[in-house]
This record gives structure tokens, C-alpha cells and sequence, in this order.
């Protein structure tokens, strides 16, 4: 078993964090992980991506080529990356994005209306994904989720930030 | 002087400089970026365009 | 059972954890990408230790300080990237004549020059053995995972030690920035080793003393053992000398302390060589994709193994020479228009043939590109 | 369509720049541009050159000729391209890291030769390039990644250690106080020795979110309420305050000048 | 008959005399035993041709006015010694990716760190290849005799300015210290080169430019022509990309307009090799003491003969490999631990023996130390 | 058999020194080895660091811990053994060549964080030990084997520009004012924070053959004759005399204090 | 005080430093070095002492 | 043809000058000619060595193990460099110095003495023993010698080094 997932949105959406979370959790459940981005060529704005390889076995080359799971929360990240993904691989975007032919399956879901409108804190936005994240995969214990999570975020907004990821564990559900 | 307030809104990255410094305060950002609330009031101070980082709004003949 | 202590970190966190663990007191360094994050986490887990960082005005000032702090008797560090790594240049040598053990972190980018700042490469592999003026001898490390960071950044603070030298770790941006499980408790057990201290008062304390094992005992600055260093040859009393024998048995001994001990400093790592008619060489994060290609290629019935090589420097000549008497092909995928290659050509001769894999745009090689090159490499063979 | 200013002075298909919103830099890039128009230099004389940092990238986008060289070393760099052709107006950009870090050597010793270079500082008090380490220019106490608790060093003033090398023009304006920047450049561009001028810039991405000071607006309104109009760099200290103002301009021989002398000899 | 123009001329003086012969305009330099007479005659001569000289601050100082004399549009040079060299590497990485012509003078000594430094060595030979971080090409060239010295110097601008890249000219002391007889009438002929100016307008300039000899023209700043240098990874127009194709292309191209021209640009001499079973390799002050050495061991009956490298860098394999299928035996006499040494060996393969002759302690081999090296290892085959 | 203070801090088998006959440096050296014993500084916990040049060769000749380093870097190298062991007493011995060409950036900086060094510079207006170049403090028209048209640089004056930079002592002697060479020194040893101490030396080889001043005993006079006893070096400059005295003496948190404070938040 | 004049000849470079600066004129150099004139004038102010460069005149108890 | 000359002495003689002289009297002779020196391990005081090698052949290795001539100035630098000669070779020195057991040619001058009592400049001493020397050296002409005396000694001293040239030449005819 091998999961490769991809996470692409712009720079300052938190989606390294969230990479990072989601491969803590996974050793945290046990199983082997690695996590990279790629950096632009300065720090500046623009287009962000983190990967994550989740495996029980252990992982050699470090990055992905084409995802199991792709996630974006930006128009433009979803056309750099659709390009690369696996066949019958999941893709999970949020709901602004237009999704055009692709052959995956495809969750649509409010990632960034729920962090501006639910939540009011659109900073939220990567955590209310590693909640529709966890929902989809099923090896990384939510509980480890949760707990790398507290250990991630900015101190005093742990309990901001579990509510994200009820809120986004919901809604995939609520699909 | 015939100068005009002048907007390139795909150069602005609604930092909120020029709303914040505009002496008339007539500006203000959406979705998009910076826009004029009521140009009429304008007084073609040139304070925005001396400020803005993005070289996105400025008086032009 | 005991509980397993599990983390996930960053190379570079990986490197500052095990350099805490082998008892860095002092960390002088200059940002540059991608080794920033060394700084960053000295600065925040030094203090705690009553360790001191420093970020100095430059990657000169910052090597030469810590050198300054490993003579004042503490174990101390620097890192930088390729720019960062070209300045230091002339402070690492002076850290090879005076003997002081230190470690110097190269995490490899893009080069040359600016080049693609944030981009990987293994370009300053040569340079970890040529960079400094004049005829020196030097041991550096290349590990090609997250948890191998941390111990064979052990490993470099216990060689430095141990061999009175400058120890080179040389990252790249891929082993650096990735995150990846590292499990403590075998760490944690991990030897530290500190250097030989003087069995002697004062007096007779010499501070380049030619001892049995060719590595002079070094005292502390401020315990009563005055003594003195420069970069000028000198003889074992460290004060310096025109007389070209010890000039000759200073460079010869500094030479002699890692070649008579090669069978602990050097370290490689073989996979599926006992069988194996071909054999790809190669270090750092190359390490991670030519193991996935060795498994894809095996897959197809192909007979292939790897050397991982984790000294680096002094390059593992009979290790690769005893290899290459198995094999017919030689592989060396680097992401360097070919260094470690030059290496691997001068040590099998015509023993077998000898194909590099390069790439130098800044991306990493992939399982998928080792695997057709080997391929169309066999295929037009036959 | 940018402005005529814009239009004239910069490289526009290489614009939006690569800065971060609200970034400082962008304010004193347009004023150095503007500076250049008002002191009618002959474009194809100009040479800007820069060393590496957020700062530094400027050259690239203004349509001179344009070298963006090493960290710290621009002043090196620009010193043999003044000395190989004396008609060309140099001009070098630089960060506070750039300037007074790694290349503080360089800048004490341009000082010093009085050469005819004018050089501009973005002074950020932080390393933006690299993601928000202390510079030299970081106020004590103030935090960085790599000061988590709080920086422990004593920050230069860019414009009193010019002064005290030897640079025959000082100035110091900001990213609020465009207008004394362009002021203060043109006379800088105009002046006949080496000129510094320092621009108190802004990094909201990295300076601003690691010691809680605000947004990029807040950042600018901060160097507003921090600074005053003011010739005397000392005084304002005492006040609390740093000072905006030309601190120094005056007239000394200078390098091409007196090395033209020595040719002339022959 | 024309008069005969003859001076006495140390080779560090021969070095300015060439360089002034080829156009230099430009020197910046900071003092450095054995290399000091360089910048002090510089400092004398230049005004005199309405060139520049200035002693910067340091040796990155120096070669940074360097590269910035030479992108304005002079002919220019710096001069150091090892530890000058060292601090220059980033520099010069700087140099080659810009690809800004300019002549780097290392006149080597004892090292490493001071070592000895008033004493000759030939330990930089490596650095010069891999002093910089990343993979890039150098020309680095190495004469054997002051007149030699001047026409070398000439030649150094002249592939500096034919190929756009920095050349490293790598004197040691002995060759820059001592005084020999220096004919001018056949070297005031040398030709010059000057690089190749775009020929186009402005509007259509491209700084780096991919021609068909993938040499871009260049252009002098104040001319119209405004163009953008950076020593990021950058594309025919100068403006830096992240692109890994431009990456790719940019590297390729600068190491391939080295590679395509290694006819024009290697240079040895062969001496008594047409029949020898016995070979020399070596270059610089070595040279001579190998001549005297062949002269003496040909009187005995042995077949041996020389071949002295000039253009040490690129190393010329082809020419070392031809001979190598005709000897029994490549000595390497090098005033070093063995550098050239491990080039010879990974070119030569099998195809004969190869025995280093070594001295590393400020000291020049004589030829009676080749002698009798050669004798032993001949008595010893035996 | 040498004199008492002379066998107390001197390796006496290495004496006599190097230096050429009448050269400053061995009356600056010994200057230091009576403030040192002035000061009664336990000689275990001194170190002493040094750069390359004539004047760092002193290191070698004192029987204290000694560091002989790279040209220019020894204040960076003394920052790092400071830092290690805040107990020691760091004395810095460089020239003016190896203080402000090469180590320039590392002088101002030590300078602008306040470590705990007292740095002595040997000035001699030349670099001696590579035979007589220009130096940062060769005065303006003087020639040296690199100005042999007369030197066109403006040289720094070491203590405005330490003082600049943030030194909190700074004084100058000479090798003619022996005393007061040794109760400035004795004051920067016992001052706590960065202290720097010129002294002005004499190059009679190089400095004073280049510039046809005479012998070591000539060079000594006009050092008399071109200086004056006075706190204000501006004031000193207008009477075209170099000022002799203690320039600055104040106290600021000394940086490997702080440091240990922040240490010990832990 | 009980102090005196010593001189340790072999270490005198003869730079004529101590001769010149000595307030009572009392020195002198020969082919070897420093001697004194007339030990009896000597003042034992120590000015020599301080100023020569190389150790070869001091005073001692 | 070769000759190997040493002149040895202490650093402010002048005899590294003396050596340049001589070697370019050499050339202008038509004679091939390699000059030498060994710096000391820093530039101050102490011995001093030029080496001079003449010959009408190319020469290539530019250093002397054994000399043919050896001039010593200082008693010291005799001591040292009188062990490297070869057999029968000439050895010219200052009557100052001690010569004992040495199997060789020896002809002491009153070099020094008549650099301070005849000419009154101590610094005259290299080239006296140029002159010295001259009448050693058959091949290289003394106009020659001359010639570069006049060039390379400093502006202002021609004359007087012209003097010295003829005393040294005097030297050596009256012994
Ligand atoms: C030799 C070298 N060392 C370090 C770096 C990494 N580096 C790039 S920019 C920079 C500092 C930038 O700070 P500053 O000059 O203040 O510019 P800013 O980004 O703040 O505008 C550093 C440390 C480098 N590129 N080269
Ligand atoms: C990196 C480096 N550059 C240059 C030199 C050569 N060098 C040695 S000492 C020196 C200057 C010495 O001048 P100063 O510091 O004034 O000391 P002084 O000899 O005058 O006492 C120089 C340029 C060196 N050793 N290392
Ligand atoms: S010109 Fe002045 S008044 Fe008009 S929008 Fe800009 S800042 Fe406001
Ligand atoms: S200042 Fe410029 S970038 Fe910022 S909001 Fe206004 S127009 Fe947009
Ligand atoms: S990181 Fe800071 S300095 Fe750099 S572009 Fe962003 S705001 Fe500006
Ligand atoms: S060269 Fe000058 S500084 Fe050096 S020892 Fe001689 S007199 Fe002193
Ligand atoms: S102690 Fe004074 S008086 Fe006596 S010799 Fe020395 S300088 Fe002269
Ligand atoms: S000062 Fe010292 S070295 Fe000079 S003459 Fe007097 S005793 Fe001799
Ligand atoms: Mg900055
Ligand atoms: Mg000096």
C-alpha cells in the first residue's frame, strides 16, 4: 500500500502544514511517511505544493510524480497538477474550482467558504482540508491526526483549528 | 491639469497601502483589488501612486 | 515492550537534533538556502542546552568562529550552501593544519554561482575535497535519509573528535527539506566520542605532538596548558618552523591519521550486490531512486545492486575496485555532470564499464530515468 | 498600460515584480526610477547593480543596464565597472543584509575611496530572502528565526556607519516618505562622490508577522510614527525617533577623478 | 638583420608585460606573497597605457572589480595566491555562469592554510578545476618558462575573450620569482583577440544568445545595448528563469563551447617522445627539472621522454592516453601529495604503469631526485 | 638574561623577535605585556589571537594561550572562543591592513555587538609583511610599491570608524608614547565591552624608505612631531595633528552577557 | 629604588631608538650595539626600556 | 658551457640586485641566464642568497644545488654555503671571513672595506663584488655589466656605482 497525495494551492494557505500534519499523523498511526515541497525560486507569493507518500513499507524516492490524491484549493494549481495524476485517482478540490475532464474521482467540497463563512478565519483553510483529507484516507488514525495538529499550529488557535477539521471531516459527509 | 486617477487592477496586490494613505479616503479594495469610490473626489494628490508597491494606480495626462 | 519514540523531522532538524546529541556546544552560521532551517533550529535549542548560536556577519566570520569556539574546547558547528561553502574555503584549510575538529554543513543547491537557488543538485562533491588551497586531507559524509541525518551527524562531531579534523556533511536540498520518520531509540544509544586530552602536565605538554596514533592529544584554552596555533607549518611544539622536513612530516602525518584508518571512517552500504552483474555507485539522496529502480529492474530479472556510499571522502577506492571485479556495468546516476564518476573511472580501470547518469536542471533523478537508462544502455549491448 | 514613468524607466514585461503585497521595496524601486527621470541621467549610461536578497531583484526590472552580482559584493563589482568607464552613472541597490553584513566591508571601504557611486539601501531590518533572519539592522530585543528570543545585538544605523567611513552624501528617507526619497536620490544621483541613501523599507511577510506588528499598512504607518524630519541622526535618538534628512553633503576628491590625475601623468 | 630585443624579466613581471601585450585595462588586486609583483607592476604600467589599477579592500573585492571591469567592457585581470585563491571561488563560479572573460593569476605556494609561503608548491592544481560550488567548465593554463610566462598571459586573454569564460593562469613561485631572458621580437607579434560585439542592434540583442559556436556576443554597457547579467540560471535573454530545460541548455552550452574547442584550446609540448618506452607527465616549474632529468637518464641509455601540459585545464586525455599505449611507465613529478597524478590514472587505465614522484615541503624536485626515482622503480621492475 | 616583565610574558627562547631593526610592533608588544601585568590578568585565561602579518606574528612571542589565524579574520575567530568560554580574557593583536582591509567587516561588527575583546592595532600605515603595499591608513599622496604615483585614497582614522561601528573604548598611542600605549591598553583590558586601542607603529623597511622619512629613529619623532595629546580627534585633525588619548569609555550590555541571559531563561 | 641599567647586547638590533630618546644622552651604539656612555648620568628614568623594540636595555632591581 | 654562481650575504646588501645585474650582463652577452632567489620565510632581515646561472645553453632547472662561483659576504652565510660546491670551484669572499678547509679556489677582497673607506656607502658592496666578479666571469662583457649596473641600480647612484664596479674590478687584480 502506497499513497501518494498532493496538496497545491497558493503561498499562503498553510498547505505545507498541512502536508506536514498529515504525514505526522500517519507515523503517529504506525505507518511510514515522507513529506517535501518544492519551493519557489524565492520566498515570495505564488504557487505552493506540499507532497506526502504514505506507505507501510519504506519509501526510497521521495517524490511524486503522478498523486493517488490530488488536492487544490486554487484554479491554477488544479490545471498545473490534474496534468499528474494516476488513473482512478482521487482528486478533491475546492467547490470555486472548475473541474473539466478528468478521469478521476472527483470530491467538490467548500473548503474555502467554510474557513471565510463557518469558521471566519480564512487561514483555516488547510486544517478544514486534513479534515477532508482524513475521511478519505483511512490508515491515518484521526486521533494522531488531531494530535499533530495541536502540536503544529500556531500556539492558541488548537481549538480553532480541531473545529476546522470537524467542520471538514463533514463535509466530504455531507457530499 | 488634466490629470486622471488611472487603475491596472491585474498589477494590484491589495496590500491596502493607497486605501490606507489616500487623504479623500475614496479607496477601497474587492475580490479583484483596489477600486475608486467616488472619483469625483479626487484631488489628483498623487499620494497613491507614490505609494503603491505595485505601480497599480496612478495620474496619468 | 519499551515505547517507541517516534518523530517526524526535517533533514536539517535531523542534523541540529544529532548534533545536540553529540554535544554541539556552539553553532556560528550565515542564512542561505537551503541550510537556513540549521540556524534557525540551532538558535532555538542551543540556548537550552547552555549552548551558544551565533549568526555571524558572514559564512568567513562563521566558520572561522567556529573554529575559534572548538579551540576554546567546545564542539562546534557551521553550515551554508554552495556560495556560503565557496567562502569558507580558505578557513577549512585552516582548520586541516591546525587539526582543530569541527563540522562544516554543505547543503547542496543548484550551482553554479546563484543558479537555481532553491533547486537540488550534488554538484560540490569535488569541491569537499578540492575547495581549500593546497594538499590536505578530508573526511566528509553524505547521508540519504532523515534518521541517517541525525547519526551520521553523530558521526562527524565522534570522527572530528576522534581524528582532531574537520568533518564535512555534505546534505543536499532534497535530504535537507524532506520530513520523514525518525525513530529515537536507537539514536538516543548512539557512541559519543570527545577528543584526547593530554596525559601530561604543562610542561611537557607539546600541542602537536607526534603520537603513536599520529593524532596529537588537544588541550583547552583557559586550563593552564598554554599553547599555540597557526596555520603556518609547524612542528610538534605548534610554533612555526621554515625547515621543510616538518613540513614534510606535518602534511604526511595530517595525511597518514585518516589513510591508516580508513577501515573506520570509511562507511557504505550494499543492496543486492552478492549476485549482482551490474552495479550502480552513488550517494546522497541518489541513493533513494536508484533503490526504487533496482527493485523495478530486478522485477524484469535484471541482476542489479547498488553501493551506497556514505563516506564520501576519502573516496572507498577498494570498496568500488572489488565490486567491479563482479560486475560488467558500472552506473553512477548524480545530479552533477559527473563527479563521482571521475572517481569511480580511476579506480576500476578497465575493469568494467563505467555509464553516468546525469542530470543538472535542478530536478532530482527518477527511479523511472535510472531504470530506461540501464535499460537502453543493456539493450544496446546486445 | 502602466504610468509614462513606469513605461520609461522599467523592464514592464518583467513586471508585477516578484515581491510579496505591500511589500516595502516597491515603493523605493518607483522612487529611485523617478529620481532618474528628475535628474535627466542618460539612460544608456546608467548602470544599476545589485548583490542578493528580495531588494537586490530590483535591478532586473528597471530597463538600464543592469547587473545583479553576489551577496554583499555589488559595491566590488560596481567599483571595477565605475573604474573601467567613468562616464557611467552606477548605482547600486542593496538590502540591510546585502549592505552592512556581508558586504559591510565593501561599503566602509566605497566610503572611504569616495568613489562616485551612488548606492541605495532597502533597509528592512531583516533578511527577507531567506525567510526573516536578524540583520545587522534588526533592533535589539526584536524577534527573528533566528533570534526566537529576542535578538541580542546592537543594530547598526546605515547612515552614521557611511558617514563614518567616509561617504561624502548621506541620506536617509522611507517607503512612507516617498517624496524625500526621490528627493533625497536625485541629489544623491547628482552629488559627485559616494552617495548613500538609505530607505527605511517594509517586510510585512517576515519582519511584520514575526514580531506582531500588522499588515503592510501598519508597517508603513509604524515608520511614519518611529520617524521625524530631522538633520540630526543623534538628536532624534534621543527623542526616540530615527531621523529622515540629508546628514551629510559635501565635497571631497573623488576616486575616477583623482586616479584620472594620476593617468594624465603620462 | 633586426636587433635582437632582449630583457631580463621575472616571470610575475612577464605576466604584466603579456597582459599589458594583450589588451589588459583593467587590474584589482590585493597583495599576496609570491604573487605581490604582480598588482605592484600592474600599479606601475597601467596608468601608462590610460589603464586602470586599484588595490581593493580583500581578494573578493578584487576579483568582484575584475568581473565588473570586464562586464563594462575592459580587458581585465586579478593576481593572488592560495588563500587569496580560495577566498576568489565564489567569484569565480560568478565569472563562468555570467560567462565575463577576465584572467585569474594564482602564482602557487606552499600550503595548506600559510603553510609555507615563501615556498613554491603546485598544490592548487585541483582547486582550480573545483574551488567553485556547482558544475561548470574552466580554462586554466601553466607555463614553464618567463618567456613562456608572457605569451601565456597572452593567451589566457585571448581564450578568455574567444570564449567568454574566466581563465585561470596558474603560475607557481618558482616560475613567478625567478628572471630569465625574455626575447620580445616574436612575442610583440602575438596576435590578439578581442570579443566578438553583437552584430546587431539593440532592439534585437540577446545577451546570451545561443549562436552556432554557442559563444554569446558581448556587448559593453553605455552603448545602447541594455542588458541584464545575473549569476541566476537564465535564458538567452539574460533574465533569470526556473525553468530546468534553460537550466539544462545553460549548463550544456557553457561546458560544450569549452568541449567543442579542445583543439584550439589544449596546448602541450612533447620532448624525446617519439621513441620513448618511458614517460613524463607533468607541468609547470616541473617541466624543467623533467627535462634536465631526461637529458641525464637518455645519456644512460633510457627511453624516456615528456610531455609537458600547458593547458592543465581542461586535462588533455586524448594526448595522455595516445602516449599511454606506448610506455611502460607515466611518471607524475608533482610538488604536491599527487594531483595531476589522479587524472593521468583514470585516463590511462590499464594501459601502463603510473608512478607519482612527490615532494610537498615548500622544496622543487631536481632532476636528480627524477633520476634516481626512475632508476629505482627501472631496477625494481627488473 | 631579559628583563622581569619581559621573562614573565614572553617565551623568552623564541626572542628575539623577527621583526626588523627599529620596527614600532616590538614597542607596542611589549606595551601589552606590561598592561597586562598592570591589569593583573591571570595569564591561564588569557588568549591571544591574531590575523597574518608582521604585526600578528606578536602571538607567537607571548606566553599566554595564542592563535596565530587567517589574514583579517582573527576578531571573528576571537568572537567564536569568546563565546565559548565567556571566562577568558581575549586580547586581539592585529595590523592595519589585516584590522580594516581584509577584516574590516569583522572589526565593525565586533564593534556594533559589544563582545568582550580588546583588539590592538599595530598601525603602520603599510602592509609590512608582503613588502610595503598601500594599506587603508596610508595617508593620502604617500607612496608606497602599489602607489608608486602617490597613493589617491582617503585613509580611515581606526578609532573614528570603531567608534562609529559601536566600540564602547577607543584610544590611541604610538610606539613613541609608550606610557600612555600602556595605560590605555591596561583600561581597555579592564574595560568591560568591545575596546580597541591604535598604536600608531613605524615601518622603517617599507613605510619609511618608500616615502624617504629616515630611519627608525626618524619615523619615531615625526610620530612625536605629528601628534598632539587630546580626547578630540576632529579638533586635532583641524590643527593637522593626530590626536593622542582615550576618545571613548562607555558602558552597554556587553554581548556574551546577554547571550547568558538568554540562556538562562532555561 | 635600587634599580640599574642592564643591557643584553646580543639582543640589540642597533636602531639607535633608545640613544635618540634617552634625556640624558648617555648612549651610544658600536659594532655590536647599545653601550653606555656614562652609566653614573643614567637616571634610570627608563625611557629606553619603554621604548626599545627589542627587549636589549631595561632596568632591574 | 654553464656556471652556477651563489652570492650569499645578510638581507640589506643588496646582493639579490647584485644577481638580477649579473644575469642581465649575462643576456646582453648573449648568454642564456636564470636569476634566483630564496625569500626568507618572511620578508625581514636576516641571510640572504641570489642565484645566478649562466650558460650558453637553454637552462632549465633554475636552481643550484652545487655552486661553480660562491661569493659570501657575512661569516655566516660561508659557513652555510660552503658546503655546497662542487669540487675545484672558486670561492670569493669578504677578507672579513674566516676560510677554513675548503677544497677550493678562494680569493677574499676587502669588499665591505672599501664600500665604507673608499667609497664611503656601505650599500656599494654588491656592486663592488660585481666588479669582483667580473674579472672572474670571462664571457659576460663588462660594458655589459655596465649597462645593466647603470639601469637597475637607483636613480642618482649611476655614478657612484660606476666607481664601485671599477674598485671591485681593482680588487680582485690585486690580490
Ligand atoms: C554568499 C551567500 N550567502 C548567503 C546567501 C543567502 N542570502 C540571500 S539574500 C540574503 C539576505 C538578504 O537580506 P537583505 O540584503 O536585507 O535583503 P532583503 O531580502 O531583506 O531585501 C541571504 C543571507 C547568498 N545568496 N549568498
Ligand atoms: C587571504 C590573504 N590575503 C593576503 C595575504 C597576504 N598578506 C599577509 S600580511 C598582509 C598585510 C599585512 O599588513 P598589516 O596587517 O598592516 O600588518 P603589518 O605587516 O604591516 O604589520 C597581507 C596582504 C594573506 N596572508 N592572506
Ligand atoms: S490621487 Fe490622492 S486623492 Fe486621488 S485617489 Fe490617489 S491618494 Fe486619493
Ligand atoms: S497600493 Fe497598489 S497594490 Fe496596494 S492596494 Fe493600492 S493599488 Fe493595490
Ligand atoms: S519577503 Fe519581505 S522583503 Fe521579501 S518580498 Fe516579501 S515582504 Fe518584501
Ligand atoms: S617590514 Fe616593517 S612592519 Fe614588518 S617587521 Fe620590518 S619594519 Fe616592522
Ligand atoms: S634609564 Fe633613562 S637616563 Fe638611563 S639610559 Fe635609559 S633613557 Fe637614559
Ligand atoms: S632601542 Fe634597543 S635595539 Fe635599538 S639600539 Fe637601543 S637597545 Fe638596541
Ligand atoms: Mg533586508
Ligand atoms: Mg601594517
Amino acid at each position: 500500500m502506497k499513497t501518494e497525495i498532493r496538496l497545491s494551492g497558493s503561498g499562503g494557505q498553510g498547505l505545507i502544514l498541512a502536508g506536514v500534519i498529515l504525514a505526522e499523523g500517519a507515523i503517529l498511526s504506525n505507518l511510514n511517511a515522507v513529506q517535501s515541497q518544492s519551493y519557489g525560486p524565492e520566498a515570495r507569493g505564488g504557487a505552493s505544493k506540499a507532497e506526502v507518500i504514505l506507505s507501510d513499507k519504506s519509501i526510497n524516492f521521495p517524490k511524486i510524480m503522478d498523486s493517488d490524491i490530488l488536492i487544490s484549493l486554487t484554479q491554477k494549481s488544479f490545471d498545473e497538477y490534474s496534468k499528474h495524476i494516476k488513473e482512478n485517482s482521487i482528486v478533491i478540490v475546492d467547490s470555486s474550482i472548475d473541474v473539466h475532464g478528468i478521469n478521476a474521482k472527483v470530491c467538490k467540497a467548500p473548503i474555502i467558504k467554510t474557513a471565510e463563512e463557518v469558521l471566519k478565519k480564512p487561514m483555516t483553510a488547510n486544517i478544514i482540508t486534513l479534515g477532508v483529507l482524513s475521511s478519505v484516507i483511512q490508515d491515518v488514525d484521526k486521533e494522531h491526526l488531531k494530535k499533530a495538529i495541536s502540536k503544529r499550529v500556531p500556539k492558541g488557535t488548537e481549538e480553532l483549528n480541531m473545529e476546522a477539521f470537524e467542520q471538514g471531516t463533514k463535509l466530504i459527509a455531507a457530499m | 491639469m488634466g490629470k486622471e486617477l488611472v487603475i491596472q487592477k491585474s498589477w494590484c496586490k491589495k496590500c491596502g497601502i493607497c486605501v490606507e494613505f489616500c487623504p479623500k479616503n475614496i479607496l477601497d479594495l474587492d475580490e479583484e483589488g483596489v477600486y475608486v469610490k467616488s472619483k469625483e473626489e479626487c484631488i489628483l494628490c498623487g499620494l497613491c501612486e507614490l505609494r503603491c508597491p505595485d505601480y497599480a494606480i496612478y495620474l496619468e495626462k | 515492550m519499551m515505547a517507541v519514540k517516534v518523530k517526524l523531522l526535517q533533514g536539517n532538524e535531523a542534523c541540529v537534533h544529532g548534533a545536540i546529541h553529540a554535544g554541539m556546544k556552539f553553532f556560528a552560521g550565515y542564512p542561505i538556502t537551503p541550510s537556513t532551517e540549521i540556524a534557525e533550529i540551532s538558535s532555538l535549542m542551543l540556548p537550552k542546552v547552555k549552548g551558544t548560536f551565533i549568526q555571524m556577519e558572514d559564512e568567513i566570520a562563521s566558520i572561522s568562529a567556529t573554529i575559534g569556539a572548538s579551540i576554546a574546547g567546545q564542539k562546534s558547528m557551521t553550515a551554508t550552501s554552495g556560495p556560503g561553502f565557496s567562502l569558507k574555503q580558505e578557513a577549512i584549510g585552516y582548520a586541516c593544519i591546525t587539526e582543530t575538529p569541527c563540522v562544516i554543513v554543505n547543503v547542496q543547491r543548484h550551482g553554479p554561482s546563484t543558479g537555481l537557488p532553491t533547486s537540488p543538485a550534488q554538484g560540490d562533491l569535488m569541491q569537499a575535497k578540492w575547495g581549500t588551497h593546497g594538499d590536505h586531507s578530508i573526511i566528509a559524509l553524505s547521508p540519504t535519509t532523515v534518521p541517517e541525518t541525525y547519526s551520521m551527524t553523530v558521526r562527524a562531531f565522534n570522527l572530528a573528535e576522534k581524528y582532531r579534523t574537520p568533518v564535512i556533511l555534505l546534505l543536499d536540498e532534497v535530504i535537507g527539506h524532506m520530513r520523514e520518520k525518525v525513530e529515537f531509540n536507537e539514536l538516543e544509544n548512539l557512541e559519543i566520542i570527545d577528543r584526547k586530552r593530554a596525559n601530561c602536565n604543562a610542561e611537557e605538554f607539546k600541542a602537536f605532538e607526534v603520537t603513536e596514533d599520529l593524532i596529537p592529544p588537544m588541550e583547552k584554552i583557559g586550563e593552564g596548558y598554554k599553547f599555540h596555533v597557526t596555520g603556518l607549518v609547524h612542528d610538534e611544539t605548534g610554533f612555526p618552523t621554515n625547515s621543510t622536513e616538518e613540513a614534510r612530516k606535518l602534511l604526511s602525518r595530517q595525511t597518514k591519521k585518516i589513510e591508516d584508518n580508513l577501515d573506520d571512517i570509511l562507511m557504505n552500504e550494499e543492496y543486492m550486490t552478492e549476485d549482482c552483474e551490474i552495479l550502480i555507485v552513488t550517494f546522497g539522496c541518489m541513493v533513494r531512486s536508484s533503490k526504487d529502480s533496482i527493485d523495478e529492474l530486478r522485477a524484469k530479472g535484471i541482476k542489479i545492486g547498488l553501493l551506497a556510499i556514505k563516506t564520501v571522502w576519502p573516496f572507498p577506492s577498494e570498496a568500488v575496485k572489488k565490486l567491479s571485479e563482479q560486475v560488467e556495468y558500472i552506473f553512477v546516476p548524480e545530479m552533477n555532470m559527473g563527479q563521482m564518476i571521475l572517481e569511480v573511472e580511476r579506480v576500476v580501470k578497465n575493469n568494467c564499464k563505467v555509464v553516468g547518469i546525469n542530470k543538472f536542471n535542478g530536478e532530482i533523478i527518477t527511479p523511472q530515468e535510472i531504470v530506461s537508462e540501464v535499460e537502453g544502455v543493456l539493450s544496446f549491448a546486445k | 498600460m502602466p504610468s509614462k514613468v513606469i513605461e520609461n524607466n522599467f523592464r514592464v514585461n518583467r513586471l508585477p515584480h516578484i515581491w510579496c503585497p505591500g511589500c516595502g521595496h516597491g515603493i523605493l524601486m518607483r522612487s529611485l526610477a523617478v529620481a532618474i527621470e528628475e535628474a535627466n541621467l542618460d539612460k544608456d549610461k546608467i548602470c544599476i547593480v545589485s548583490g542578493i536578497g528580495c531588494s537586490s531583484r530590483s535591478s532586473g526590472y528597471f530597463d538600464y543596464n543592469t547587473v545583479h552580482t553576489t551577496h554583499g559584493r555589488a559595491l566590488a563589482f560596481a567599483t571595477g565597472i565605475k573604474l573601467a568607464n567613468p562616464d557611467l552613472h552606477v548605482i547600486v541597490i542593496s538590502g540591510d543584509g546585502d549592505a552592512t553584513a556581508i558586504g559591510g566591508n565593501h561599503l566602509i571601504h566605497s566610503c572611504r575611496r569616495n568613489i562616485d557611486i551612488t548606492t541605495i539601501v532597502f533597509n528592512n531590518n531583516i533578511y527577507g530572502m531567506t525567510g526573516g533572519q536578524y540583520s545587522p539592522t534588526t533592533p535589539t530585543n526584536d524577534k527573528a528565526t533566528t533570534s526566537p528570543y529576542g535578538n541580542i545585538d546592537k543594530p547598526f544605523d546605515i547612515c552614521d556607519l557611511s558617514a563614518g567611513a567616509g561617504a561624502t552624501f548621506v541620506a536617509r528617507a522611507s517607503a512612507y516618505h516617498a517624496k524625500q526619497m526621490i528627493d533625497y536620490t536625485k541629489k544623491a544621483l547628482l552629488h559627485k562622490g559616494f552617495s548613500v541613501v538609505e530607505g527605511i523599507s517594509a517586510c510585512p511577510t517576515y519582519y511584520g508577522r514575526k514580531n506582531k506588528k500588522g499588515s503592510a499598512v501598519d508597517l508603513i504607518k509604524l515608520i511614519k510614527d518611529n520617524t521625524q524630519m530631522s538633520n540630526d541622526i543623534v538628536k532624534s535618538k534621543l527623542d526616540g525617533k530615527t531621523a529622515i534628512g540629508i546628514f551629510k553633503d559635501e565635497i571631497q576628491p573623488e576616486y575616477t577623478e583623482e586616479y584620472k590625475k594620476v593617468m594624465d601623468k603620462f
